[in-house]
């Protein structure tokens, strides 16, 4: 009866010679801000421009290692002066040349509009662009070997553009970049109607790491409930949903046989931030006393139980993170698991109760801790209250739960009105450093008050260390660090889920640490 | 929510004065001047509601930077100066035609507005019609029956039919007749198909059914009021409960109006009581609050807009308002504010053109 | 709802609800949607009120002695109307769910009634320039979708934190944004009026102050609709409060317990073949506003002589058998309790 | 008038057989206070040809009596007896044939003639939905519209709507009150019914609009031999009009008789007293015997001199003129009689008097203040010389407030009394005007029209007013009320010794109370003179039709009266 709704067998009658290489229908909840890179920094819009354009260096499906893209080789010649070459004989698919000057436009460009939606804080490195000749970029940047830097040019900072379409000072509009043809990628759109419906056409003359599409084409239509995401999954009018469904829907997905529930590492990480001012005994409160300010840390990383709510709550979809460093991440370990609660990743009342009696802390501590239900999907207050619930069987804390909508929270939380919250962070790269320089490097972006110069140093050292065994090393050490003082107290690393149908192949294979979801990987 | 209760008293000159000597004519300049300070009110209010509410800035990049970078980015916008100027160069913006573009997703706002509105325009009238068509024949047949089992039966109905949140009820309706029945599509406007041939019309109205219509795609046509008929159901009926009441107690209340006994002494049948003596009379104050229901609609239209994936203003504003995108969200509320004034000097005058004292 | 606990103050209640003299005028199927209606009200205020001791559990306990509770449980057994995905009671989410929409409902309809009376009184009463701009300012946020009011509201009060309290008074104020143009447009309306009543005209004549008129003639007589615009407005307080939580706007489970809010967390649910978590907060919505407004309707029916049924004739002798029946249904039902 | 004779009707019967005839009707209607027993026992038959009246005081059965006839009692009422038209008991026959009944064999006609039609139809498809209504029935055939319009015009002529072609298209608010009342008749005459029941036909229009519906009620009974029940409460209607008069008392009838025995020898004793409350033009004068105007000593308490009052254009349309360059005095003690038709301006006149509306031109002093600028504060210290009794008497008290409440108002605003002092003097005053001073503590709604009234008045007097301004006080009133209220009235002015601007529209009652009498029409003070004289010799033409149009409680005299003016009157 819903034949006439299922997943387009390539817009009508005109594709029925192609059935060998299908189009596939992609769903999911997130929204695209802008087709432009300079003017967004967020996952929906990064999923189409990860389909559009290519990148110096992008990584293969199947892991994160940067590997050359539109580059054809790509080092650091200096210290400072990281060059790449780029294949020759690129053009746009509008058939406008893509050389050097396309790249150090796009790059220029960014930091030129520094969009208030846009990545142009990921570029901040950069000093300065040159282009010897039409092949050749050199990147000179202000901190000397930067590691990451191959990885930034992986991120939504770094799709390169034509700069014959886009201008140089301002955004361009999406429907003008659709009209300007101005993509290079695996497809290019073929019509689209924003955060409603894209159909995107492989474009055959893709030369870049990802190679040829598994498809002919595919569109993504975009959920505003992800209920319905979930029932149309379920029907077969989508082939593949991706980003978001809930944990509950995610559990009955995987007792259906129709369709299968795909899960592969997830970069996206929930911690509980610490007020170094504001929290129990903290520097700016009338008891200030840092000893037992961290028992207080102490006792609580000992108290929480993260399999709990990773298994009730997220029905497995986020896990148990052990450390500030996500696993899958080189140079991950699990730092928190052996510190605190009973060693095997277990609470421990007992570590607890001795932790905070050593600090002369007796009677429970009150502790207000803050959530925001809006931004970090809507399982926040389940969680929450699970941790007010762990927090308080122990008897040594009250806890004082509260919520606030996402704009005031986040302002409110950098002015220390709040002495213990939560938050979230999706990677912006996949490389540890991620998780460490916005964090602990100055003040760090929280605004907690925590500042510890070993750890800086140690940040500062792994981010210009070369060798791969002895930066991963440093990682360690500083993990190590931050978990004896309880900066941030890490608790759940997402997991990449999608669920497609089971004549669907291929979902497994974008599903990497690279974050990046390639619909080139998919086939029916 | 509109109340339940009989029409508000026009707060305007009425339209049944005898005594408005200027004419019809005036009426009507008068009552569309007053459009204007209508909008002109509304929007200053949600500026200045907007701005105390916070940027989009923090919005879109506050769990990502540090504080200083936002102050900097806040700035560059110009989003920190003050308000009163900015309030006075949105004035001036306005009266330019200059609507600007949305903060969040960069897109022209009088692009945004024409095509989400255009699908809640569709969304609308396809409510409306299943409103009129369930709320009026049974408000007319709960009254003909009144105090019998039909009508309490009716108003249960009908007060079912109000208080069950719109999302409840597309909840029920979704699980019955997509998942359990598979009757009808679970959400959506139209299918991916059709999508894309409505994404290749040139100058298209934006409402689906229409621009099938016109370009003859009969298989497209079929298929968008396939996916019509639950969001349509599920929004229509919430004001169906309303306009059957309304009906209802409309035609009782000129049942007992004299003309009525009038004409039944003079052997008119009770079904032609109903449905000619007492029911056009009664038109005049039921078409005065069905206007005061566009509003209701459209707040039912944000609900059921989410629920079925109606990409249309209702759920574009609930969006926007989160992410604090002020230049989208006036836009909005400035559309919204014409179409229910507009609306609602559309109904005055067709209220007054009903009411033949005030024709001549 | 249940066999909880009795209700020691039904005679009392009953006696103070002002409907009970409607219940008396009332006839036949107006009786039973009457009565139907006031059951309803009656099962929600006493929900309301003794949440505490009603609710097995507290609004958001998720363990007890005996450890966490499980989540998503079916009905039965330990949770009578099973667990949410977060581990929550239903039956006791349901029932202090009311009691968060009984607060909404008092703050927002009686801080809309004192501001709106007020302005509609002085606004109706002295006309002229104030009037006209009260009744263009209140035209325009009656003519914006109240849902949305209601969210910017929300979002431009709720800036602290979410307490029991403060989600209730962000809520009530934003209902009450909603609320105020309406009845200022109806006290408005009846003042107008009721200003060209002679019984106000005699007072002018005498000399009486504006003040005096208002307070003492006008006053009374303009607000005798309010009891049941009150009802109406209360059931869409609910409907919004749920719109709200259901937009997520509302207020957070782990300061009270909301209907919409667990209708919303319920959607997945739904499609996953877990329906007591939706089905109960949804009728518990659907229920308390069916009761209300069938109260609001049949006492706007039994004021309006038009619309009020009655005996037929010679049916002497107090009222008939049925409608005695329905009067010891409606004591057991409340016995019930 | 030219009339088209028609056949007499198509169902010819025997002249002697009745055309209506009923037989010890009851009707009970159930009520939230119980069973209202409406009407007790009523027989009474109607002739070919015959105008039978029933005459009583308000809630006396007559109006349910007469929807008996056409079966349009509500759903509460329980009818008992028998109601015969042409061999049918209208309250046993089944629905179908009751509308057959109605229309063609009975029609009615309504007292409003606004409400009774429907404003958004035009006059012609109102009447022709009863022409259609009995076509297609019973083995007839349907009638066009075309057919149905015809007959329709037909009807609209049959009743004197001048250009009928033309007016049938017209809706209701297009007619003048009296044309509204005549397109009423003619919906009920357009199946020529061989009865007519007329509710008040006439009680919503002004006497000379009255004089011309009675007149074309007493046409069709002479051309056409229609039937009529003619309810009404006016005995000057009865004398006009009816043959044989029914009267009734509380749902009984108490007598029956033919008209002119009726006012000649009333058997009962309820009827003789109905009979003597009833005013009568140039009975009981209060000016009777003046020669000149009385009280011209005294001091002039309201002077008014080209006073003009214009009521606002609504949106900007232009202002409409109620009172047009009126000049006259009130001297203290003297009642001044304000007479005219509806809309003449009297209320106007009197509001502005009590400072209620403003005035826009000319001059008018009040207690010396000239009311031209008038300012609330100034003119507060002078309201508690002003007493006003309104004529609603019902709506003139607070249903919040106790009757005690309501009197006592001037006193607490003006006199600040303490709550003793107010009760003892409101005691005083309910006593003088005749109401036990127990009454203070009831409600307004707990005392009759008539005891409403009177507290009225005692709430105007309680500050001892030098002027009293009484607007129609006893319109809304039962003639046997009126009547006690009148004498009350009298009583008390001259006890007082306030003067008075007494309003109404009936020229016997202003005759009753005033020394001096104003006529007024469309705004203009047309006469003025001693009311014994303005009656019995007016001056101007309108004054001498508005007193031939009004019919006098005495059928010969009224015959004779309808004679002596047929051409002043124009019929
Ligand atoms: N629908 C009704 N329900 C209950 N009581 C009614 C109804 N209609 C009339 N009555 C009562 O029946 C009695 C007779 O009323 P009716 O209307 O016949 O009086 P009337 O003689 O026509 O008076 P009036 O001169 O005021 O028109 C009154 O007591 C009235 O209250
Ligand atoms: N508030 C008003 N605005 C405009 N016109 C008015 C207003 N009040 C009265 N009028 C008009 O002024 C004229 C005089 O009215 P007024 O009430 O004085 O008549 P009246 O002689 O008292 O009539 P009635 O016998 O019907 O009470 C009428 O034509 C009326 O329509
Ligand atoms: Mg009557
Ligand atoms: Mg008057
Ligand atoms: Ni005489």
């Amino acid at each position: 009866l819903t034949a006439c709704t299922g997943p387009s067998g390539g817009g009508g009658g005109s594709t029925a010679s192609e059935n060998a290489n299908s189009v596939i229908a992609y769903g999911t909840t997130d929204k695209v801000t802008a087709l432009d890179p300079a003017g967004s920094y967020d996952n929906g819009s990064f999923m189409v421009m990860n389909q559009i354009y290519s990148f110096l260096l992008n990584s293969k499906p199947g892991g994160a290692e940067p590997t050359p893209d539109l580059a054809e080789s790509a080092s650091f010649t200096t210290p400072t002066e990281f060059t790449v070459k780029l294949k020759g004989d690129l053009k746009w698919a509008n058939g406008h040349v893509l050389d050097s000057k396309d790249v150090k436009f796009s790059f220029d460009r960014q930091v030129k509009i520094s969009d208030p939606n846009g990545p142009a804080s990921l570029l901040t490195n950069i000093e300065s662009i040159a282009t010897p000749d039409a092949t050749t970029v050199v990147f000179t940047l202000e901190k000397a070997n930067d590691q990451t830097f191959p990885q930034i040019l992986t991120s939504p900072a770094a799709p390169i553009v034509d700069d014959e379409v886009f201008p140089a000072d301002k955004l361009l509009s999406d429907d003008e970049i659709v009209k300007a043809n101005a993509f290079h990628g695996q497809y290019v759109i073929d019509s689209f109607n924003k955060n409603t419906l894209v159909s995107l056409k492989a474009w055959p003359d893709y030369k870049g790491v990802l190679g040829k599409p598994a498809n002919a084409g595919a569109t993504i239509k975009y959920y505003t409930d992800q209920t319905n995401m979930k029932l149309e999954v379920k029907g077969g009018q989508i082939d593949v949903a991706n980003r978001s469904l809930s944990a509950t829907d995610i559990d009955d997905l995987k007792k259906d046989s129709n369709v299968k529930v795909h899960v592969g590492p997830g970069g996206e990480m929930r911690y509980i931030v610490f007020n170094f001012d504001t929290m129990p005994f903290g520097a700016k409160t009338p008891e200030a006393d840092p000893k037992k300010a961290l028992a207080v840390r102490q006792a609580a990383a000992d108290l929480i139980d993260r399999q709990a709510i990773s298994d009730q709550v997220y029905k497995g979809t986020y896990l148990p993170m052990w450390s500030n460093v996500p696993s899958g991440f080189a140079g991950a370990n699990e730092s928190f698991k052996e510190a605190y609660g009973d060693g095997s990743g277990k609470p421990s009342l007992d570590k607890a109760k001795k932790v905070m009696a050593d600090a002369g802390i007796t009677g429970p501590v009150n502790i207000k801790l803050q959530y925001n239900p809006d931004h970090y999907g809507n399982s926040s207050g389940d969680e929450y209250a699970m941790i007010k619930d762990q927090l308080e069987k122990s008897g040594l804390f009250t806890v004082d739960l509260q919520s606030t909508e996402w704009v005031t929270y986040n302002t409110a939380s950098k002015k220390d009105s709040y002495p213990v919250f939560q938050l979230g962070w999706f990677p912006d790269f996949s490389d540890a450093d991620n998780y460490l320089t916005p964090f602990f490097v100055g003040g760090g972006f929280m605004n907690n008050h925590y500042s510890n110069a070993e750890v800086e140093t140690l940040i500062a050292k792994q981010l210009i260390t070369a060798d791969k065994a002895e930066r991963e090393k440093t990682i360690q050490e500083v993990q190590n660090l931050l978990a004896k003082d309880i900066s941030t107290l890490p608790l759940l690393q997402g997991a990449q889920v999608a669920v497609s149908g089971t004549n669907v192949k291929g979902v497994d294979s974008t599903l990497d640490a690279s974050f990046k979801f390639r619909l080139g990987t998919i086939s029916k | 929510m509109a109340t339940l209760i009989d029409a508000p008293p026009p707060t305007v000159a009425a339209p049944k004065s005898k005594a408005a000597g200027g004419g019809l004519g005036r009426y009507i300049l008068i009552r569309f001047l007053l459009i204007f300070p209508t909008i002109f009110i509304l929007v200053t209010l949600v500026f200045f509601l907007m701005r105390i509410t916070g940027d989009p800035i923090t919005a879109a990049q506050g769990g990502r930077l540090p504080q200083e970078q936002i102050d900097a980015l806040v700035h560059q916008a110009g989003y920190d100066r003050n308000l009163l100027i900015q309030y006075i160069e949105y004035l001036g913006n306005i009266a330019t035609g200059n609507f600007g573009r949305t903060i969040s997703d960069g897109r022209p706002v009088v692009e945004m507005l024409a095509k989400f509105g255009a699908a809640t325009l569709e969304l609308s009238i396809n409510a409306v019609a299943v409103a009129l068509l369930v709320g009026i024949p049974l408000g007319m047949f709960a009254a003909h029956k009144r105090d019998k089992v039909p009508d309490a039966f009716l108003r249960t109905f009908a007060i079912l039919c109000y208080a069950t949140p719109v999302f409840f009820a597309g909840l029920l309706l979704k699980l019955t007749f997509s998942v359990g029945l598979g009757w009808f599509p679970v959400a959506g406007r139209a299918s991916t198909t059709t999508e894309l041939a409505m994404g290749r019309l040139v100058a298209p109205t934006g409402i689906y059914w229409l621009d099938a219509l016109r370009s003859g795609d009969l298989s497209a046509f079929g298929d968008i009021v396939h996916h019509a008929v639950l969001p349509a159901v599920a929004l229509g009926l919430l004001t169906a409960g309303v306009f059957l009441r309304l009906v209802r107690t409309n035609v009782i209340g000129t049942l007992g109006k004299d003309y009525v006994e009038a004409g039944r002494s003079r052997g008119v049948s009770e079904y032609r009581l109903v449905t000619k003596h007492a029911y056009k009379p009664a038109l005049i104050p039921i078409i005065t609050v069905m206007g005061l229901q566009i509003a209701l609609l459209l707040g039912g239209a944000v609900l059921t807009e989410t629920t079925f994936e109606w990409k249309g203003l209702g759920y574009q504003l609930a969006q926007y308002l989160t992410a604090r995108d002020f230049v989208a969200v006036q836009g909005i509320v400035m559309l919204l504010a014409v179409i229910v004034a507009v609306t609602n000097f559309v109904v005055d005058i067709a209220a007054a053109l009903i009411d033949p004292r005030v024709r001549y | 709802m249940g066999a909880t606990s009795p209700a020691p103050r039904k005679k009392s209640l009953l006696d103070r609800l002002p409907v009970s003299s409607h219940i008396r005028q009332s006839v036949g199927l107006q009786r039973t949607m009457l009565l139907i209606g006031v059951v309803l009200c009656a099962v929600f205020v006493v929900a309301a009120a003794f949440a505490p001791l009603l609710a097995p559990y507290g609004y958001s306990q998720i363990s007890d002695a005996a450890g966490s509770f499980p989540a998503q449980a079916e009905p039965g057994g330990k949770h009578l109307w099973g667990t949410t995905v977060g581990g929550y009671d239903v039956l006791s989410r349901v029932i202090w769910g009311s009691q968060t929409a009984a607060a909404v409902i008092v703050a927002a309809v009686l801080m809309s009634i004192f501001l709106g009376v007020f302005l509609g009184l002085v606004s109706g009463y002295f006309g002229g320039w104030l009037d006209r701009i009260l009744v263009v300012i209140a035209d325009a946020i009656y003519a914006f979708p109240t849902l949305l009011v209601a969210i910017v509201m929300s979002i431009a009060i709720n800036k602290g934190q979410s307490g029991f309290w403060g989600g209730i008074l962000a809520c009530g104020f934003a209902i009450t944004a909603v609320f105020v143009p309406q009845y200022f447009r109806v006290i408005r309306a009846e003042t107008i009026r009721l200003k060209a009543e002679p019984f106000v005209e005699s007072a002018q004549v005498v000399g009486a102050s504006s003040a005096r008129i208002i307070s003492r003639h006008i006053f009374a007589n303009a607000t005798r609709t309010l009891p049941l615009i009150f009802t109406l407005n209360a059931s869409e307080a609910i409907l919004t409060l749920a719109g709200l939580g259901f937009l997520g706007f509302g207020i957070e489970p782990s300061s009270a317990a909301e209907w919409g809010f667990d209708l919303n967390k319920a959607m997945s649910d739904a499609s996953s073949g877990i329906w007591w978590t939706g089905v109960f907060p949804g009728l518990a919505i659907v229920l308390a506003v069916v009761g209300l407004t069938l109260v609001g309707e049949s006492i706007n029916d039994l004021n309006d002589p038009r619309l009020r049924g009655r005996r037929a004739a010679g049916a002497k002798g107090g009222p008939g058998p049925s409608t005695a029946a329905a009067q010891a249904a409606i004591s057991a039902d409340v016995r019930g309790l | 008038m030219t009339v088209n004779i028609d056949p007499v009707s198509d169902q010819s019967r025997p002249a002697n057989q009745p055309v209506l005839e009923i037989d010890h009707l009851k009707v009970t209607f159930a009520t939230d206070g119980g069973d209202v027993y409406a009407v007790k026992d009523v027989s009474l038959d109607v002739r070919a040809g015959e105008v039978l009246a029933i005459v009583g005081e308000s809630g006396s059965g007559k109006t349910v009596t007469a929807k008996t006839i056409l079966g349009l009692l509500p759903e509460t009422a329980t009818s008992g007896g028998a109601v015969l038209i042409n061999g049918n008991n209208v309250i046993s026959v089944s629905a179908s044939k009751l509308r057959q009944i109605r229309g063609r064999d009975v029609a009615m006609v309504f007292q409003e003639p606004s409400t009774a039609l429907n404003p958004v139809f035009t006059v012609g498809w109102q009447i022709a939905e009863g022409i259609r209504a009995h076509a297609g029935g019973a083995g007839g055939k349907r009638v066009s519209a075309k057919v149905a319009k015809a007959r329709a015009i037909e009807a609209l002529r049959k009743v004197g709507i001048p250009d009928p072609e033309h007016r049938v298209n017209y809706y209701p608010h297009q007619f003048s009150g009296g044309q509204k009342q005549r397109v009423v008749i003619a919906a009920a005459l357009a199946l020529n019914p061989g009865l007519i029941v007329a509710d008040e036909p006439t009680t919503a229009l002004d006497v000379t609009v009255q004089a011309e519906i009675l007149q074309l009620l007493r046409d069709l009974r002479d051309k056409y031999g229609t039937s009529i029940v003619l309810i009404t409460h006016n005995m000057g209607v009865v004398a006009d009009l009816a043959d044989r008069v029914v009267v009734m008392y509380q749902g009984d009838v108490v007598e029956e008789a033919t008209s002119r025995m009726l006012f000649a020898q009333p058997k009962k004793d309820y009827t003789k007293k109905l009979l003597a409350a009833v005013p009568h033009l140039g009975h009981n004068s209060a000016s009777a015997g003046m020669t000149e105007r009385a009280h011209q000593k005294a001091k002039v308490l309201v002077e008014a001199k080209d006073l003009t009052i214009e009521y606002p254009g609504r949106l900007g349309a232009p202002s409409f003129k109620a009172v047009d360059g009126v000049s006259f005095t009130v001297s203290e003690g003297e009642v001044f009689g304000l007479v005219g038709e509806s809309g003449s301006g009297k209320t106007t006149i009197g509001r502005a008097i009590a400072g209620l509306n403003r005035t826009t031109g000319g001059s008018l002093k009040v207690l010396g203040y000239e009311m031209l600028n008038l300012k609330e504060r100034t003119f507060k210290p002078l309201r508690k010389d002003i007493g006003f009794v309104f004529q609603d008497p019902a709506a003139s008290f607070n249903p919040q407030l106790t009757i005690g409440d309501c009197v006592a108002e001037p006193m607490i605003i003006h006199t600040k009394p303490s709550p003793a002092q107010a009760r003892k003097r409101v005691g005083e005053l309910l006593e003088s005007v005749q109401l036990p001073a127990s009454y203070a503590d009831r409600f307004p709604h707990e005392l009759s029209g008539g005891q409403r009234q009177r507290a009225s008045l005692a709430r105007a007097l309680i500050l001892n007013p030098k002027l009293l301004i009484a607007d129609e006080p006893t319109s809304a009133l039962d003639v046997s009320v009126q009547a006690k209220v009148l004498e009350l009235f009298k009583e008390i002015q001259r006890e007082f010794g306030f003067a008075a601007l007494f309003i109404s529209h009936d020229l016997a009652v202003v005759d009753i109370l005033s020394h001096w009498v104003g006529v007024l029409y469309k705004g203009k003070l047309v006469e003025q003179g001693i009311g014994s004289q303005v009656m019995g010799a007016p001056q101007h033409e309108y004054t001498k039709r508005l007193i031939a149009s009004l019919p006098v409680p005495d059928p010969d005299e009224q015959a004779r009266r309808r004679e002596e003016h047929r051409t002043l009157l124009g019929i």
